[in-house]
């Protein structure tokens, strides 16, 4: 009864405003699918942050394109909370937040829902496993991530696209914040067995005219009764397809890749029934894919981090210039 | 948070041996109610009822409202009560205790699912307008009994309140003020009323009207809601000391009595608020008559 | 440098390989992967080989990226108290059995560190029997302590849940700031004693000697 | 009163039972290891779980009491249970089950009414558990564990009415199997009372949810063998004459279903000292 | 009690010396469980379906530690109108853990993305003419948390709900409002024999060189890597790493895990579909 007493909202609803994305897609698909976005990344923007950095894909050649853009700071190692028991190992949380406006058309709210709870785990499983959590016992070390554009929509449902395909928004949105984060953790200066860099890969179904793959009522029975002709279609392995790309994705994969070590940390991929192969040899073509791409994501991140620090150095004239030869990445392979 | 301090060993032996020998500390004998005071506020609708310590103050008033989208030839009653620390320090204002909640279940389904008040007749224009009735039920000292006391406060408010009256033509609903024409009283179908029964020394002994200590003290309890026509309205025995089938119909019996006595005395109540009313605004009633006429 | 180590990079990224495990040996900043016993750096930074065959990476203290009106000294968000690193703590607390710290600056115990202020305060126990060395069961905290003094101690233990603990038992350890009720600053007169210049009033404390 | 005949003038009723047969009731003890007593009861279409965890150290402060073991008692209502899904209100867990009562309309759509349908559910669920709690509290030997706790949480997987009664009758194989000491069973069914054309009244032992919506009855509870009622409720309107005749039914239905329990213990035992577990 | 297992949290009691010694046994050729099973062996269940006269579809599953999973799937109709989101809308998971206050986001997600599947089919069948179509709540109860991560028990028992889930065949026309065939024995199987099943998803742990599914809490704490892998049908159709394990793997490791769980899927569906037939 006591809910009288609340103000109940008006008995017959309002509907909520529907705002026009007017997002033209075309320069997505002129990349071609081996080649990667452009990514900004620039490190310690955040002063009062132990570590930040901030990235960018892709660099807006023109302000109707959609790009994803998110900063990453982390705090610590700091000591524990003092009600968390004795842990001799340093505890790395981390949580993904998409800011209110970052989603087009849909504001999200400031709870975090199901959605970033889940890429908090997974953001979190990806760097803890690259953190020399060993050094740093009792004290904990906070990864926040904040997506302030995500490129037209998570592909979250709502936004028409992805119905006979796989959403690769998430993917995406993780794969860059695991880049992000792990820069700034390097710009921190905690230690670390390696640098983790993001990467995402799909198998891409071109759409031509004829065929929508796009509905469910034709995506259903894609599954077992696909008329031969469609298998000619051709599937092609496409390096960080971006969500708004005018195509259908079959599968795909996004992983954390810690390329020195040549290791992965993280796993996450979403198939569909079509082609109807047994998905292993698929699912593994787009592993390696993503890791391809991670490589690729890794040089970035190397220049970023070694720019910041010869910005860092020429101040303390510590080095000159020339002095560093910039074979960093030469690690990498 | 605080809790109502326990009875000492002392006092609780006492009190079961006096028990035991069929003696209650007041001096009343088992079955017996404390004096029920009965008091009607200046207007209508308010009903302070006093049983010995234990106060309990009802108060209803009406509103017009939207009926429910799925009830739309229904009124709304609500009965809304809230333990607050004035009836005892053992009540924290805000969050609902166990206790309360039990409570005002008890009272809902004693006079509200009972139908006491007839709800269809509260409806103004089906769908759109009807009454909210809303009884407040307020607990200024606790002493055992509130569910007893708040049910009698509660209906005798009902019968004592008067709404507004409504005259409708076409579209147009005019609610005229207590001035304009006489208000009229809500139409009460029967009138519940609460005994709670306390059981004691494995069921030997059975108690009306415990006091808080006596309720402390109490191994099990009992609430049987009647009305002086013999209708059940509710029993519950939620738990407890077990006690013999026999027992429970006995009580009952003695409880439909009790309920009769206590329905003519809130009747008798009533009878004389209203005739000293009459006296007073004897002026505006007959005016009021002479409209009508 | 003895012989040339093979070509450190200026500049190392975590996860950068520097050298063979043997003959060289892991320093700071760097860890050895145990598939492949290689030197591998952990933090971004100038990799150097020192004498001793160790290979360290260090973050030029000076510049921490960010401090850019450069505030001295640089409170540095990476000292953590460790077994054996000398620190110095304000007391915080006082009761019979121990005295409650707050670490506010440390040195970590590893070659060539200096005193490092921190940037957050850790919380640390000085628990009577760790006072001193000679009759632990005679210490009176009261007497060794007061709210407010500056100690050095080094750290004994990585502690339980909440504190790190400590111990000033060793003649360079103790009490090195302390005020009168008064509030003027105290020298040592002896091991257990500290004076007020201007009034001359003695208060007991645990005195570190003075370097 | 309702729609179709409850009692047909053969004196069978909608599901075929005449008026003292109650619905088939299958139960299993120990159905899981992870709680230290557990049980799975049938009874019609009512079928609850019951989980019990005790003696334990109390998890909330509030709940030690340092003369006697102090009894929790969670009820869940899964989503699934009801006619239509529960609609999950923001973080409570209770569903919103409407209210049954021959003069009510159920509580259905009409935002307003569902409101209302949730915060009701939401006391009636605590009232059920501050029931159940008090009815095991007087029959658990609960002073041989002082300053401890023993929990016991129901799930309702799905309802067809008689839902507390099958609480009871599931705690108390539950209590059993946890070897939790107690005087005795505890055993609840429930009484309707139907009026027939010649307005002469006639109980229905152990009603299921279309009796509950038309007709007035009452759930009761009693220990052992003996005709003590521990628990009684009555949450509608009827004469009190009646009372009588449900409670001498009740008792019976009582009796009845203590001796199902007591062959599924007796069972469960064999069982036991067949695996040599005892 | 038992405590609640979350997906977030696997915390294990054991000594760093008894997760070495574990480790080490595990590592073996061939390993050496502290359970004695083979790597590829399941705990023993039970598991019935079909309990829930009030749901469209229902299962139980009862593990060997005592972990006890029911999964409720009811239908409703709804107005396309009313599902802004989509088709993806239409059907709801929600994972309840008893003793915890909010639903578990891991599993939550985990589920709804194999479920989910493009192509799988599903969400066409619950088409109905033009306006309306069927709202599947798929309502997960995990009544005693298990001692090991919940995943796996929560999807075959989702996939037994699921596998005997039925909806009136729809009799009206396609333009008008949905009328149904009440007789129960004409309705239609949500997932009929035939096309793509439910999917399932299997935990598997690998240490050193061997791959053990169905890991216990000890098992899981002492791994290298975990994975949640989906199979939808015959396809490998996600996985998820899982938390557990310290530093990163190759990537050859998660390609034998992808492989050998694809193999063990197929044992796994023969073992769950006996089950539907067997009550």
């Amino acid at each position: 009864m006591t809910d009288r007493r609340r103000i109940n909202g008006p008995p017959e609803g309002t509907t909520p405003l529907e705002f026009l994305t007017g997002f033209t897609h075309q320069s997505v698909i002129k990349r071609s699918p081996t080649t990667l976005r452009k990514i900004f990344l620039k490190t310690s923007l955040t002063p009062p942050a132990t570590g930040s950095a901030f990235l960018e894909l892709p660099t807006p050649s023109s302000p109707s394109t959609p790009t994803l853009k998110l900063t990453a700071s982390v705090y610590g190692p700091r000591p524990l909370p003092s009600a968390t028991a004795f842990s001799p190992n340093a505890r790395l949380t981390a949580e993904l937040k998409f800011s209110p406006f970052s989603t087009p058309g849909r504001r999200r709210g400031y709870i975090r829902d199901g959605v970033e709870r889940d890429l908090s785990a997974q953001l979190s499983l990806a760097l803890v496993k690259s953190v020399d959590v060993g050094k740093y016992p009792k004290s904990a070390i906070d990864v926040f991530v904040s997506v302030l554009d995500c490129e037209g929509g998570l592909g979250d449902p709502g936004d028409g696209k992805g119905g006979g395909g796989v959403e690769v928004g998430l993917m995406g949105v993780l794969a860059a914040a695991i880049s992000c984060a792990s820069a700034a953790i390097a710009d921190a200066g905690i230690e670390c067995f390696d640098l983790v860099a993001g990467g995402v890969a799909g198998a891409m179904l071109e759409r031509d005219g004829d065929v929508e793959v796009g509905r469910v009522g034709e995506g259903g029975d894609s599954g077992g009764a696909r008329p031969r002709g469609e298998h000619a279609r051709k599937v092609t392995l496409v390096l960080d397809p971006s969500p708004a790309g005018d195509y259908v994705i079959l599968a795909a994969a996004a992983v954390g890749y810690m390329a020195a070590k040549d290791e992965l940390t993280l796993v996450w991929t979403k198939g569909s029934m079509s082609p109807s192969s047994d998905g292993t040899e698929e699912t593994e073509r787009l592993i390696d894919g993503a890791i391809r791409a991670a490589i690729g994501v890794r040089l970035v991140i190397n220049e970023a981090i070694k720019e910041r620090w010869l910005l860092g150095l020429n101040e303390i004239g510590l080095i000159k210039e020339k002095g560093v030869g910039g074979d960093g990445d030469t690690a990498m392979d | 948070m605080p809790r109502e301090l326990d009875p000492t060993a002392n006092e609780k032996s006492f009190i079961l041996d006096a028990l035991n020998q069929k003696l209650r500390i007041d001096g009343r004998d088992l079955d017996s109610f404390r004096e029920l005071e009965l008091n009607f506020g200046d207007d209508y609708g308010l009903a302070d009822v006093r049983l010995g310590k234990t106060r309990v103050l009802a108060r209803v008033s009406a509103e017009v409202v939207k009926p429910f989208a799925d009830r739309p030839f229904e009124g709304i009653f609500t009965i809304t009560t809230e333990l607050g620390p004035m009836a005892s320090p053992a009540f924290e204002p805000g969050r609902q205790t166990e206790q309360e909640v039990l409570l005002s279940r008890l009272i809902e389904k004693a006079i509200r699912r009972s139908n006491a008040l007839d709800t269809e007749s509260l409806c103004i224009v089906a769908g759109q307008k009807c009454w909210q009735i809303r009884a407040d039920v307020h607990f200024l000292s606790h002493d055992g009994a509130l569910v007893d006391a708040s049910c009698i406060a509660v209906v005798a408010a009902l019968q004592h309140f008067r709404r507004p009256d409504v005259s409708i033509e076409g579209e147009k609903v005019t609610i005229h003020t207590m001035t304009e024409r006489v208000p009229v009283p809500l139409s009460i179908l029967h009138v519940p009323i609460c005994v709670t029964f306390s059981f004691y020394l494995d069921g030997e002994v059975c108690l009306i009207d415990a006091t808080l200590q006596e309720e402390q003290l109490r191994q099990g309890d009992m609430t049987i809601t009647l009305n002086k026509f013999g209708e059940l309205c509710q029993i519950s025995k939620a738990g407890g000391l077990a006690i013999n089938a026999l027992n429970l119909l006995r009580c009952a019996k003695v409880a439909l009595v009790k309920v009769g006595e206590i329905t003519a005395t809130v009747q008798r109540r009533l009878e004389e608020d209203a005739a000293v009313r009459v006296r007073r605004d004897n002026l505006l009633e007959s005016k009021a008559d002479n409209e009508r006429a | 440098m003895s012989q040339d180590p093979p070509l450190l990079p200026p500049l190392a990224l975590p996860g950068q390989p520097l050298a063979q495990s043997p003959p060289y040996t892991a320093g700071t900043g760097t860890h050895t992967q145990n598939s492949t016993s290689t030197i591998t750096a952990s933090i971004a930074g100038i990799p150097r080989a020192h004498t001793d065959m160790s290979i360290s990476v260090t973050r030029p203290t000076a510049s921490h990226p960010h401090s850019h009106p450069n505030p001295n000294p640089n409170p540095n968000p990476l000292l953590l108290p460790e077994v054996a690193s000398a620190v110095l703590a304000r007391v915080t607390r006082l009761n019979p059995r121990q005295a409650t710290v707050e670490i506010f600056a440390l040195q970590a115990n590893h070659a060539g560190a200096e005193m490092g202020v921190c940037e957050h305060t850790f919380q640390g126990l000085i628990r009577a029997q760790d006072v001193r060395a000679t009759e632990r069961d005679r210490v009176k905290i009261l007497d060794c302590f007061r709210v407010g003094d500056v100690v050095r101690a080094v750290v004994i233990s990585l502690g339980d849940q909440s504190n790190y603990y400590l111990s000033t038992a060793s003649n360079s350890l103790g009490v090195i700031v302390a005020h009168s009720d008064a509030g003027d600053p105290l020298h040592p007169i002896n091991w257990r004693q500290m004076a007020c210049a201007r009034t001359g009033i003695v208060e007991e404390r645990k005195v570190a000697k003075p370097i | 009163m309702s729609r179709y005949e409850i009692l047909s003038p053969e004196g069978l009723r909608t599901d075929g039972r005449r008026w003292n047969e109650i619905r088939r009731f299958s139960a299993k003890m120990a159905t899981t290891t992870a709680a230290d007593g557990s049980s799975y009861v049938e009874h019609g279409n009512t079928k609850v779980i019951c989980s019990v965890n005790g003696p334990i150290e109390p998890r909330a402060a509030n709940a030690r009491s340092s003369e006697r073991a102090t009894i929790t008692v969670d009820v869940c209502f899964a989503a699934f249970s009801g006619t239509d899904r529960k609609k999950r209100g923001k973080g409570d867990k209770y569903s919103t089950r409407p209210i049954k009562s021959p003069n009510l309309p159920t509580y259905q759509g009409g935002g307003g009414a569902l409101l209302m349908g949730r915060a009701q559910s939401k006391r009636r669920v605590l009232e059920m558990q501050s029931a159940l709690s008090r009815t095991f509290a007087s029959t658990l030997l609960t002073a041989l564990h002082p300053r401890s706790e023993v929990h016991i949480s129901l799930h309702i997987l799905s309802q067809d009415g008689s839902i507390l009664a099958t609480c009871v009758n599931a705690a108390t194989l539950a209590l059993v199997d946890a070897g939790v000491p107690m005087t005795d069973y505890v055993t609840a069914c429930t009484v309707a009372s139907y009026t027939n054309p010649d307005e002469s009244d006639e109980p229905l032992l152990d009603m299921n949810s279309a009796e509950e919506m038309d007709l007035p009855g009452i759930t009761l509870a009693t220990v052992g063998r003996s005709d003590r009622i521990s628990l009684l409720q009555l949450e509608t309107k009827v004469r009190l004459e009646r009372l009588e005749g449900m409670l001498a039914v009740g008792l019976d239905g009582c009796g009845k279903i203590r001796q199902l329990l007591d062959e599924v213990v007796r069972e469960h035992g064999n069982e036991m000292a067949r695996m040599g577990t005892l | 009690m038992a405590p609640p297992q979350t997906s977030q949290q696997t915390g294990t009691p054991l000594s760093p010396a008894e997760l070495s010694y574990l480790h080490t046994s595990l590592t073996l050729t061939p390993p050496i469980r502290p359970d004695s099973r083979t790597p590829t062996q399941f705990r023993p269940l039970i598991a019935e379906s079909d309990i829930l006269p009030s749901t469209n579809g229902s299962a139980r599953m009862i593990w060997g530690d005592g972990g006890e999973c029911v999964v409720g799937v009811k239908a409703e109709v709804e107005k396309n109108s009313a599902s802004t989101g989509g088709a993806r809308d239409w059907i709801e998971i929600s994972v309840e853990v008893s003793g915890q206050r909010d639903d578990d986001a891991f599993l939550g997600m985990t589920v709804a993305e194999s479920l989910l599947v493009p192509g799988s089919g599903v969400l066409e069948r619950l088409v109905l003419g033009e306006r309306f179509h069927w709202k599947v709540f798929v309502d997960i109860l995990l009544l005693t948390p298990p001692l090991s991560h919940p995943a796996t028990l929560l999807t075959l028992t989702t996939y037994l709900a699921l596998r005997n889930t039925f909806l009136p065949r729809l009799v009206s026309e396609v333009a008008e409002d949905p009328v149904f065939d009440d007789d129960w024995d004409n309705a239609l199987a949500l997932y009929p024999i035939g096309r793509i099943p439910p999917p399932i998803t299997l935990l598997v742990v690998s240490v050193g060189e061997n791959i053990f599914f169905d890991p216990t809490r000890e098992e899981l704490a002492v791994g290298d890597v975990a994975l949640a892998v989906s199979i939808c049908g015959k396809k490998v159709v996600g996985v998820r790493t899982l938390e557990g394990g310290s530093g990163g793997v190759g990537r050859e490791v998660i390609k034998r895990v992808i492989k050998e769980s694809h193999e063990v899927a197929e044992e796994v569906f023969g073992s769950l579909n006996s089950v539907g037939e067997g009550d």
